[in-house]
């Protein structure tokens, strides 16, 4: 190892010791790596449930777990993946660490108040976790009434409160991202020469604001309903179910775009520096990150086509829906513009950027396919569904995360992850990935509904290459967790800017300072102005 | 890190470089955070909204059988209360510390007066068994078919302004603290940051109870008896 | 860096006193307004005074008179948000027996 | 793989519809995967970094308006097109031609109950004719379900209080999988049944083989009696309530404005919850049946009320005594969804 670098510089990670500096720390940097610890956990947790899902679903018959653990099994897999790993992920663990330095702050607005979202998302994980021990919850993740009011015998009421008390935490989180990026902003940082994953973050943290509140007060109502037999939604006094439905995809919808969003501002971060380009169309790129977050809010009754709401509410809300989709279309084709004459160089976060943008494009146009009314009344609530969120979600976000921490892995710890091993792994993924959720397109056409326990003997075929899918994905998945860890010890040194890139982040040590830089930064320059990068400081690797 | 002077305040934080940085930060801090609240009482709005859409003899006959004089005393109540709030951001920007303790007492006040009446308001409709939920749940005026209807009112009002209350609860708990923090001398002129925020999220919730009185109390409430 | 500097404006003690008598004003006037048969207009204009009301607070108490634009924005999204959730929902509501 | 399919059968007027929406969503997705993927995949090989300290040419992009514009604007022409093409789909299926055959359904924890209106019943089992036309009125009594038939192309939710339907047209005899496809708990994944399609002989035949207890119109009649609806609902108009024949069908005017379609949703609001729509000119002195009645007696008496509703045999659904008889076209069945 290199013993020259080596010599102990004091850093955010070296500057306190012990236990208490931790669960105590202020430092949005340490924060950013306990929700590290925390989503990985929830990770590995919803990763072992979706096991067990693609194992018994290997036989038609179901014969592993009863019908009522099933149903147990994919309702605390899309919890533990969705409000404890997959919200929280992106934004809470490289935005926490990233978006302060980026714009050349200290640190976030709220230091207190970022802890306290990190111990909210915490014990609302407690609870969860609590629920799923003491017996699990079988609603489904969408929690729909009267189901999960009246009939459902499990932990609903914990499993709830878990998901209250973590959206807190994603309120506080975005909260504190917005006035950061008001009010702290370092001299010469204009709003256009901020990299785009903070415009993304920004972006993502006005939809945690204005949507995470409307699903606390679902549960509330969802909560004194189940409890104090107060029946918001009890069509048995003249209420109706079909009302949750809106309160809750009101919320809902809008969080999936909570859930890309920070991934494509990751995306936009990895092809810039890996083709050494300025981003094309940055303008662009930026404003149409807000614009995702404002037209997310107009569409979320495409969830409802068949639920029996009004033939002419589904017509507004599915032509809408198209509205979200020209967005997303003008970063696609950006991002790829940007590699137009660039100097392109194939290391793993760039291999993941390109996985993103191939995965997204599909699990995007599958998406129009759903927002189609005439197509949405077959294909709804069945496999059709299941494989086009988690091209997106698994595909898309899961990939750009991953390639954010390859990319700023060196940069949070100091030290380099093994190149290779990374390239197989990111391979490995991409292929174990396409293997479990490609025949789930087909499944779903030919009419598997979703959430079902047994099926019929037909479509085992189809079921088998999934699990088997699913099977070499959790190896891909597995290799990172490992050689991440090694590296810690074992990694190459990491020099300041090991990719050569232009960020903020890359202008101060691996890993940085307890306040980020020895000096306030001025900016100067343009976002990716690559030019301005004096040759001295990089060392590529 | 480097050009910042700490003595500018005691209470200036590491993260930021002025004063006014920070009071700047709090302020659009707590805007936003009332903007969730907003949203938060929007999902109960809508969906009074629309039930009142289904049911509108129901709820009108519902809101007869509450007390608009007691509600519109209470609401005069909790405007007193937003009135003696301000005076004591008032008071901070002047730097009159005494004044802004009487003036955070006297809204602690009338923030317990609202309290109280509110739960007197329930205590009555808890013995007029006006309690969704329960089997004996019966409303005068109303045919059998329409009581699960006055149920639905009732879940919202409950739930409205249990809600609301809460809100108080917490804002009764935020200006004790203040209160406190005011005795030691901690607030001046250049300094009450935490006094004017404070009083953001009282008014905010007195707002929220200015729509829920003529909500829940009032409209077409001619129709009723 | 930040905002443009925010003078603090200390309104005065009559100001305050005319917006608390305007408040209560407000307030007795939609309560008698309830017993009067007004027909539709009866919820119009309950919410038109409510809004007033919430104009004042707004504006007086919460100072939204002398903020900056950026607070002015945030009232603004939030009302309109509010206004999203409430007219799409009811866009359900009223066309179901269409 | 052997014969593997693709596509589940086509078996309903709808399916080709949807099947050919399938293959322009399909068109497109392949169309824009591909150029973006060999756009990629070709600057990525011709672009590629040959030394550590490359610098490209241009580092600096143009940020020209006239891509941008282009590539916002194809793709939203695009969608349109995907729009209007679904909404046209759905419209049709959405909207059951008038003399459609009627059938109920309801959902119950973990069974579809299917009632034809000459009585017979069927659970998890549902036969119908090759091309007609069916109607299913639905409706649950616990939580929410979804009746889904894939060969036809078809779902619908069916939400405990009010009704919900959905139609389609059978066009090949056979079964076919009949889903439950809204989680409704436990056993949601054995709530599945099948559908027959038959031959229209092969129906009559059927329907007149199992014994049934009358047809719904009749046990409808039986309940009016029982549950003394007809010591009100006289015939003539002299009485305090509103007679019922001829009721089925016309716009009702409402105490204090408005007037209402007598659908099958309005009859069963005015039996369940007789205050909420009150007919002009009459006190609201009805009471009320919630609760007494379970949701198939109500579906009973709303056949009922359809059967004596006006000009028996313009709709198939009203006589009970012979549904194969091909319906006039001068139908009044309301066209409500
Ligand atoms: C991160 C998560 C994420 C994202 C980003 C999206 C993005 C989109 N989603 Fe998806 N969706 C989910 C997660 C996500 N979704 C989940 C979890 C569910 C199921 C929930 C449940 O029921 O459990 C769901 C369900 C769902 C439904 C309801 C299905 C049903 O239950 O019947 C619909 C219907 O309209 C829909 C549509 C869309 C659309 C139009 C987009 C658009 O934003 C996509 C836009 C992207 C592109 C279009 C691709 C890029 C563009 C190009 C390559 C250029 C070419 C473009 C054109 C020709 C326009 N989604
Ligand atoms: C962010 C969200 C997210 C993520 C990451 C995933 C990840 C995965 N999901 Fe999930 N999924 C959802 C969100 C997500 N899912 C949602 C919202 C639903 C709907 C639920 C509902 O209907 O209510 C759903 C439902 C769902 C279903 C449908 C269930 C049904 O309807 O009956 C299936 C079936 O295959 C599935 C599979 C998988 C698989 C195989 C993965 C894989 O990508 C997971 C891979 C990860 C691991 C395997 C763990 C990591 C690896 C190791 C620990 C190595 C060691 C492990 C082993 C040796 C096994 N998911
Ligand atoms: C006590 C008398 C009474 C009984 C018993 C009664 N009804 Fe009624 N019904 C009325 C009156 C009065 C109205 C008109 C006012 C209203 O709409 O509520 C009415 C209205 C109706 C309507 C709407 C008629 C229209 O013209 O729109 C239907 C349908 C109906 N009743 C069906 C039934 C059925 C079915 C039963 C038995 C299960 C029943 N009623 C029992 C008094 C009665
Ligand atoms: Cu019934 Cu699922
Ligand atoms: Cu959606």
């Amino acid at each position: 190892m290199d013993t020259a670098v080596a010599q102990e510089r004091e850093n955010y990670l070296n500057a306190s010791h012990g236990l208490k500096s931790w669960l105590l720390t202020k430092d949005h940097k340490r924060i950013g790596l306990l929700y590290l610890f925390t989503i990985t956990l929830f990770f590995f947790i919803g990763g072992a449930f979706a096991t067990l899902i693609r194992i018994e679903l290997l036989s038609p018959q179901g014969n592993m777990v009863s019908s009522e653990t099933y149903n147990k099994l994919f309702t605390m897999h899309a919890v533990a993946m969705i409000f404890f790993f997959m919200i929280p992920s992106i934004p809470a663990v490289l935005g926490n660490f990233f978006l302060p330095i980026m714009i050349g702050a200290r640190d976030l607005a709220f230091p207190k108040l970022n802890l306290l979202s990190w111990y909210l998302l915490v014990i609302g994980g407690a609870f969860s976790l609590f629920a799923m021990i003491a017996g699990g919850v079988d609603t489904g993740w969408t929690f729909y009434t009267p189901y999960s009011t009246t009939y459902s015998n499990s932990w609903v009421i914990a499993t709830a409160l878990g998901i209250f008390i973590a959206g807190f935490s994603s309120i506080l989180t975005g909260l504190n991202f917005i006035v950061t990026v008001h009010r702290m902003r370092a001299p010469g940082m204009t709003w256009f020469r901020m990299p785009l994953f903070v415009w993304a973050n920004y972006a993502t943290s006005l939809i945690q604001v204005l949507g995470t509140p409307v699903l606390a007060v679902t549960i509330v109502l969802l909560f004194v309903e189940r409890v104090f037999q107060l029946g918001i939604f009890d069509p048995a006094r003249g209420g109706d179910p079909v009302l949750f439905q809106h309160l809750f995809w009101f919320y809902s919808h809008p969080a999936v775009y909570i859930m890309v969003l920070p991934g494509m501002g990751v995306i936009s971060e990895i092809i810039s520096t890996f083709s050494r380009k300025t981003v094309f169309g940055y303008a662009f790129i930026a404003f149409s990150s807000v614009a995702i977050a404002v037209l997310g809010f107009l569409v979320w009754g495409h969830h409802m086509f068949v639920s029996g709401q009004s033939l002419y509410a589904s017509m507004v809300f599915s032509f809408l829906s198209y509205f979200v989709a020209i967005p997303s279309a003008i970063k696609v084709f950006n991002w790829t513009a940007t590699l137009y004459k660039g100097s392109i160089s194939y290391q793993t976060p760039m291999l993941y950027a390109f996985g993103f943008i191939g995965l997204f494009t599909i699990g995007g146009l599958t998406g129009l396919f759903l927002a189609a009314l005439g197509m949405d009344i077959h294909v709804t609530d069945t496999y059709f569904v299941v494989a086009h969120f988690h091209y997106i979600m698994v595909g898309g976000t899961m990939m750009a995360y991953l390639g954010g921490m390859h990319f700023w892995w060196p940069k949070m710890t100091g030290r380099m992850y093994p190149e290779g091993w990374a390239k197989l792994s990111s391979l490995v993924i991409f292929l174990g990935f396409n293997l479990t959720f490609f025949p789930q397109f087909i499944l779903g056409y030919l009419g598997m509904p979703r959430r079902y326990h047994l099926y019929p003997a037909e479509f085992q075929v189809l079921n088998v290459m999934s699990t088997a899918g699913a099977s070499i994905l959790a190896v891909g998945y597995a290799m990172p967790m490992i050689y991440f860890i090694w590296s810690l010890k074992y990694g190459k040194v990491a020099p300041m800017n090991p990719w050569g890139a232009t960020g903020l982040e890359w202008r101060t040590a691996s890993p940085p300072p307890v306040h980020n830089f020895e000096q306030t930064p001025i900016v100067t320059h343009e976002a990716y102005d690559y030019t301005s990068v004096p040759a001295e400081e990089i060392e590529v690797v | 890190m480097s050009n910042h002077a700490h003595s500018e305040s005691l209470e200036l934080r590491v993260q930021f470089d002025t004063a006014e940085q920070q009071r700047d930060a709090s302020t659009l801090g707590m805007w936003l955070f009332l903007v969730t609240e907003v949203m938060f009482f929007g999902g109960m709005f809508a969906a009074y909204t629309v039930y009142r859409n289904l049911y509108p003899e129901v709820f009108a006959i519902c809101s007869s059988s509450l007390n608009a004089v007691l509600g519109a005393v209470n609401t005069c109540v909790l405007l007193l209360s937003s009135f003696t709030m301000v005076m004591a951001v008032r008071a901070g920007q002047l730097g009159q510390q005494k004044a802004i303790i009487w003036f955070l007492i006297l809204t602690l006040l009338f923030g317990g007066i609202f309290l109280g009446v509110k739960a007197v308001e329930w205590k009555e409709k808890f013995d007029e068994h006006h309690i969704p939920g329960q089997a004996a749940f019966h409303l005068e005026g109303l045919q059998q078919a329409d009581q699960g209807h006055a149920q639905l009112f009732f879940s919202l009002y409950f739930a409205m302004t249990g809600l609301h209350a809460l809100h108080m609860v917490i804002g009764a708990g935020i200006l004790l603290g203040l209160i406190l923090h005011a005795k030691q001398g901690r607030y001046s002129a250049s300094y009450y940051t935490p006094v004017d925020v404070a009083g953001l999220y009282w008014h905010f919730v007195d707002v929220i109870w200015i729509f829920l009185f003529p909500l829940l109390y009032l409209i077409d409430r001619h129709l009723g008896k | 860096m930040s905002a443009p500097h925010s003078e603090t404006h200390v309104d005065s003690v009559g100001t305050y006193v005319k917006v608390l008598l305007a408040l209560m004003f407000c307030t007795v006037l939609t309560t008698w307004v309830a017993y009067i048969d007004l027909g539709a207009f009866s919820t119009v204009i309950a919410l038109s005074i409510a809004s007033v009301k919430m104009l004042l607070v707004a504006m007086f108490f919460m100072h939204v008179r002398h903020s900056s634009k950026l607070t002015k924005l945030v009232v603004v999204g939030a009302l309109m948000w509010l206004g999203i959730l409430l007219v799409l929902t009811m866009t359900d509501f009223v066309t179901r027996n269409m | 793989m052997g014969n593997f399919q693709f596509l589940p059968e086509q078996a309903s007027t709808l399916a080709p519809e949807v099947d050919h929406l399938l293959y322009f969503l399909v068109a497109v997705t392949v169309f824009f995967s591909v150029v973006i993927f060999s756009t990629i995949f070709y600057f990525a090989i011709r672009y590629r970094r040959r030394s550590a300290n490359e610098m490209p040419d241009a580092h600096q992009a143009h940020n020209g308006y006239t891509l941008e514009i282009i590539w916002s604007v194809i793709p939203f022409g695009i969608t349109l097109v995907m729009f209007t093409w679904g909404a046209s789909v759905f419209f049709t299926a959405s909207r059951p031609p008038k003399d459609a055959l009627q059938i109920y359904a309801v959902g119950k924890r973990w069974m579809w109950k299917l009632e034809h209106v000459e009585g017979q019943r069927e659970i998890n089992e549902l036969h119908i004719p090759v091309g007609r036309p069916v109607r299913l009125t639905m409706t649950s009594e616990d939580v929410i379900h979804s009746f889904f038939v894939p060969a036809f192309r078809t779902k619908q939710d069916v939400v405990p209080g009010r009704y919900t339907s959905t139609w389609f047209t059978p066009t090949k005899t056979g079964k076919y999988h009949l889903f439950c496809a809204e989680f409704c708990g436990t056993k949601h994944s054995g709530m599945v049944g099948w559908i027959y399609v038959m031959e229209p002989n092969d129906y009559q035949t059927w329907l007149s083989g199992g014994a049934t207890e009358g047809s719904l119109a009749e046990n409808g009649k039986k309940l009016f009696e029982q549950l003394a609806c007809s010591n009100c609902h006289k015939d003539d108009t002299t009485g305090r309530c509103p007679p019922l024949p001829n009721l089925f069908g016309s716009q009702v005017k409402l105490a204090g404005g408005g007037t209402v379609k007598a659908d099958e949703a309005y009859i069963r609001e005015s039996i369940l919850q007789p205050q909420a729509k009150v007919v002009a000119g009459y006190e609201p002195v009805m009471p009320t049946f919630q609760g007494l009645i379970s949701e198939e007696q109500v579906l009973q008496l709303v056949e009922y009320v359809k059967s004596i509703g006006p000009k028996p045999g313009t709709g198939p659904a009203d006589s009970g005594q012979n549904p194969a008889k091909k319906p006039s076209t001068a139908g009044s069945m309301p066209a409500n969804r």
